[in-house]
């Protein structure tokens, strides 16, 4: 078992005439994932990598009877593109597109309150079931099977992870790669919920970072509603306050709240150890599992 | 993207909030034509982005033309945090009885717009926010609709805004939250909301940032864009490069890329008792020219006494990452500061070699690459 | 028992200090409307015909417990008003105004899916409970308590139905003037679903005009959901096709559909007999009680 | 209210529609000027609020001067289904390949927006409409949020547009959608949208109605309303009273308040064997002018041969409405036409004791009142 994508699903590339979507459908193809359609605006009726392009999401998805979609599509239009594959309608819609402007990630926002589609991103990296499916840029060879869930608001500090995971022989279910946006479609609640009925999954790694407060919201639901075991790693904890640190979510705002020290007290307080270096946290899972 | 304050003014009265009359000006002739202009008493205000302009010395108040013309030869030319002022608002003085603070956001929290209203102005907001926070009153938006006008009402009226002003504060919310929503804002905001005797409301202070993201959008915000915005030298050299930077006061210089694992990085070399000298994000899939940009800026850092190069590669090759690295150290006969190098992730083993060892020192994981760095950082200094 | 409203609902009169809302109140007050609040902005702390004025529907249905609103305010801002209401929340809000812009009312329309509020009207004359309570402008006093319920698109003909049901001896539980505008918030089938669970309505009239599908629709619902029997009356049969009427929902659009053959044949074929004349319609409603 | 061509086609070509070269014309001279300068072949177009416009010979096309001449003389000043031309469109003629169709209007079954596309353009669209309704793609829109882009598009690909011009056929869609959106429009369609041999698309014809209830926040589209919009003398009237107001062709003349109402007299006139003249409906709180006026509108139809003259008194009061009925009447020496009478609810006691009985025939029940009417039209006929 896996959480949302596995070798069953059955993939849209929004965008996948483009450089990035090109390029990511075809190793995501490699990787194994059923890439079944491509949906480029004008595009229809060629062909990329052997699918078939449609010039809309709504007929890529009825034609190929897809179930979930990764977006492609350069910010100006990736709010415009988000909005079709959730009225599409798809299951799941992957974003994978940096530098969205907030205020259409508000409406998008507004909108997953109105339909059953889940959302995964933007800005973030994507979804890997290690052996069946990727969904996103995620370089699946250094991803492999196993027992531990991973959510993290960033990419690289993932791939980073998961190495240190897999020197210890503990492979992945599922790795979620949730974004670093103000405004996401899946936050670390929901990622958690996921692998908490995930019978396969027997710890998980959790991965914040300083701004918001997504990871105290986390702390509070492992507290409360989790049973599978849980340790959780936070960066940014000498980032002076006020600092823009790359990832628009990470900024320090208010005082006392957001701040590393208080996701990480959080964290404590919920029974969950956090690790001050990758190798910690590793060390914790074993503990764990 | 901040605007200055008085952009922010042009920006606001161009949609009708009142403001005080007012005009830029660049030199002490310049100021004392204004002030004439506009009629005493005015204050002098530095246009420069920091907070805290008033305690710093940055504005001033002039009764007459002699404490405007001293208050004018303070400011122009003074460094401000960082900051050289090198034009002033010069402004009527307003007569009030009373300040009150209206603001637009987006709660991320929420995932939606948020509109504020306090009649606690004229003071530090953020300090009213932690010590008093029912003394805001908060109105969210949901942005399909906008701001309904009785959303905008329901807020001054319990803030507690006077029934004589309610209106006109209301209209002032709706239309911030108008501008903050058509112009892309970030955050703007009107502190204090100046109130008169005969009660009017007039914008003080004005505060307007634009979602970067949307800039392309907005080209006649785009233009405000100063290039002289940031203070920071290298930080103006890192937004020339399109890097995200941020300085620090450390000696260990981080290159990485993903914020995340840059951050880590930061975190590691505060663990293994080092100081890290920068945040410095390439980004992903950075090419050999960005690569060689970003030792670029680090060497220029005097503080910086190592460099630690940590690239997971994901979209990165770790063979491009190499070159670059080769390449912007074979220009040097003699390394300015010592380099780590840790790749891992795609390419890692092409880029390991071609990666030239009598340039830079390699380290396998994260850990060692760190403390190696923060060793040679003991070393140096 | 009724529908809606009864001597327990707690009633808001937004508007009340204009011209319609100031002397509508004091008529609902004077019928035994338990009229515990007005909503103006900027005259909150006065008072009118003895009720308090409060600045926002929110504050005057926090403070007074009020559960339904009248919204009497001008038409340019009447769809804010509504809102108001929507959001204040409460349970029941009744619009009056006549002329609101479609355009306002399809905002509203979208909101009215999002919250619990139901909304009768705009331009509508409102609705009774004979001798309980009235919300609007229909003339307490031709009402009469008894069993019939009744629900129409119209007003004045309302009054007319309603008059020769009393002729005949028959009373009302409730009658709801629905409205006549292109975008209302109760139609006919809400309404024939409150009077079918309502254990006191022995019958119902339902009184329709061209135009719109609502009426067909009613018949549907009626014939496959409801026992009450309904009895019906079509307004508009001369008129002719295309020719703006009054109501700007009275417009025949299409061809074969919104018609009044079309309701009548609709309604007939669900069981449901249809008058000629007011007259034959209590004559109907005779027969089934 | 309705726009006429000629001002559809500019508000749509202001958004950035494409629409033909043209120009308004009053008379032969300036037909031909205009002609000269479009460029011939052209089309004259009669400027009148009718559809058909071009089965009733109020379009013609002209190749040359002979010919534009000829077309002019014989539309302008002609009468076309009752309205009186007095003004032209001279409009290029476009060589077109493919016609299609592009609207947008309230949806009110659904309580929202749709906009709609059909390749089969150029013809009786409500035709296409009952006999081949896939033939028109529907895509709803959400209030609240607008059109997406990609809406638009996807009802052009799914109506089967060539993809050649698909996105020239968005962008109008998307276009006439935010039109009609912010002008409060109440149907806007484009009926044909021509394109071109080199895949060009171009507004051939313009609808734009618009919301007559928003008017008041729209006073530039307000300002075009056009006095001469009906081409009948008594609902031109019926305007001037503020009445709603329908001239049919029979012989009994009804006057009520509240559309159902009165729509119901009608159809009890009918019901008893007589014909109604129209629909008068003098709303709501009818005071005694508004009474007088209607008594006035309804002498002037010389089709009337008796009035049957309903009122239910809710807000109106049947006091007031009785004082009118006297004050019209009492200033004739000889009543033009039999007035019958029916007054109920709010003050009808009070009305009918006013009531001048010497003037007019009282009846207490709506069927009674209205067979009397019936009755004297037949006697008067």
């Amino acid at each position: 078992m896996s959480v949302l994508v596995d070798d069953d699903t059955r993939v849209i590339v929004q965008g996948i005439t483009g450089g990035e979507g090109n390029f990511h459908a075809e190793q995501m193809i490699e990787y194994g994932t059923d890439v079944v359609a491509g949906a480029v605006p004008g595009k229809g009726g060629q062909e990329v990598h052997g699918v078939p392009v449609y010039d809309t999401v709504e007929q890529a998805a009825r034609e190929e009877d897809a179930d979930a979609s990764v977006v492609f599509v350069p910010p100006a239009f990736a709010g415009d593109a988000v909005f079709e594959a959730l009225d599409a309608p798809i299951d799941l819609a992957v974003a994978i597109t940096e530098g969205i402007p907030t205020q259409d990630m508000a409406t998008v926002n507004k909108r997953l309150g109105e339909v059953d589609t889940r959302l995964i991103g933007p800005n973030c990296p994507g979804i890997i079931t290690p052996g069946e499916a990727k969904l996103g840029i995620l370089p699946g060879n250094i991803f492999s099977a196993g027992s531990v869930g991973l959510v993290s608001r960033s990419g690289t500090l993932t791939y980073q992870v998961v190495d240190t995971l897999n020197d210890r022989g503990m492979g992945q279910t599922t790795a979620i790669g949730i974004g670093g946006d103000p405004i996401i479609g899946t936050d670390f609640v929901d990622a958690l919920e996921l692998f908490e009925a995930d019978e396969d999954t027997e710890a998980v790694v959790m991965c914040g970072e300083i701004g918001g407060e997504d990871e105290e919201e986390a702390a509070k639901y492992i507290g409360e509603h989790m049973d599978t075991p849980v340790a959780g790693f936070i960066a940014g904890r000498t980032a002076p306050p006020g600092k823009r640190m790359g990832h628009a979510g990470a900024i320090v705002s208010g005082s006392g709240t957001g701040t590393a020290e208080s996701k990480i007290d959080a964290l404590n307080d919920a029974g969950v150890p956090v690790g001050d270096t990758p190798g910690e946290v590793a060390d914790h899972i074993e503990d764990l599992l | 993207m901040k605007l200055h304050e008085y952009q922010a003014k042009q920006v606001f009265a161009d949609a009708g909030i009142p403001t005080p009359a007012a005009e830029l000006a660049e030199s002490v002739d310049e100021v004392l034509a204004v002030a004439e202009e506009v009629g005493y008493p005015v204050a002098v205000k530095a246009q420069v982005q920091v907070g805290g302009r008033g305690k710093a010395g940055g504005i001033k108040l002039a009764e007459g033309e002699d404490e405007a013309r001293e208050a004018a030869e303070d400011i122009l030319g003074m460094d401000l945090k960082g900051f050289h002022v090198d034009r002033v608002l010069v402004e009527e003085a307003v007569d009030f009885t009373n300040e009150l603070y209206v603001g637009v956001t987006m709660d991320r929290g929420e995932g939606k717009p948020v509109t504020m209203v306090s009649t606690r102005g004229g003071v530090n907001i953020e300090e009213v926010a932690d010590e008093d926070p029912d003394a805001i009153v908060r109105e969210h938006v949901d942005p399909a609709f906008g701001m309904h006008p009785y959303q905008a009402r329901k807020a001054v009226y319990e803030a507690g805004v006077d029934r004589a002003i309610a209106n006109g504060v209301a209209s002032v919310l709706q239309t911030l939250y108008t501008l903050w929503d058509e112009r892309d804002g970030s955050d703007a905001e009107i502190n204090p909301l100046m109130v008169t005797a005969d009660d009017e409301v007039i914008a003080a202070d004005a505060v307007m940032n634009i979602d970067e993201d949307a800039l392309f959008r907005r080209p006649e915000l785009a233009e405000m864009e100063d290039e002289s915005a940031s203070g920071d030298e290298l930080e103006r050299k890192a937004d020339e490069y399109g890097f995200d930077y941020v300085r620090l006061d450390g000696d260990v210089g981080i290159i990485g890329n993903g914020a995340g694992l840059v951050m880590t990085t930061l975190d590691l070399v505060d663990h293994y008792g080092g100081s890290p000298a920068n945040f410095l994000d390439v980004g992903g899939g950075a090419k050999a020219d960005r690569t060689a940009n970003a030792l670029d800026m680090v060497f220029s850092d005097d503080n910086v006494d190592s460099v630690v190069f940590n690239i997971f590669g994901g979209i990165t090759r770790g063979d491009e990452v190499a070159n670059g690295i080769n390449q912007a150290l074979e220009q040097f006969d003699e390394i300015p500061k010592p380099v780590v190098v840790r790749l891992a992730g795609t390419n890692w083993e092409e880029g390991l070699e071609i990666l030239n060892e009598d340039l830079v020192t390699v380290e396998e994981t994260l850990e060692d690459a760190v403390q190696r760095a923060v060793e040679y950082a003991e070393v140096e200094a």
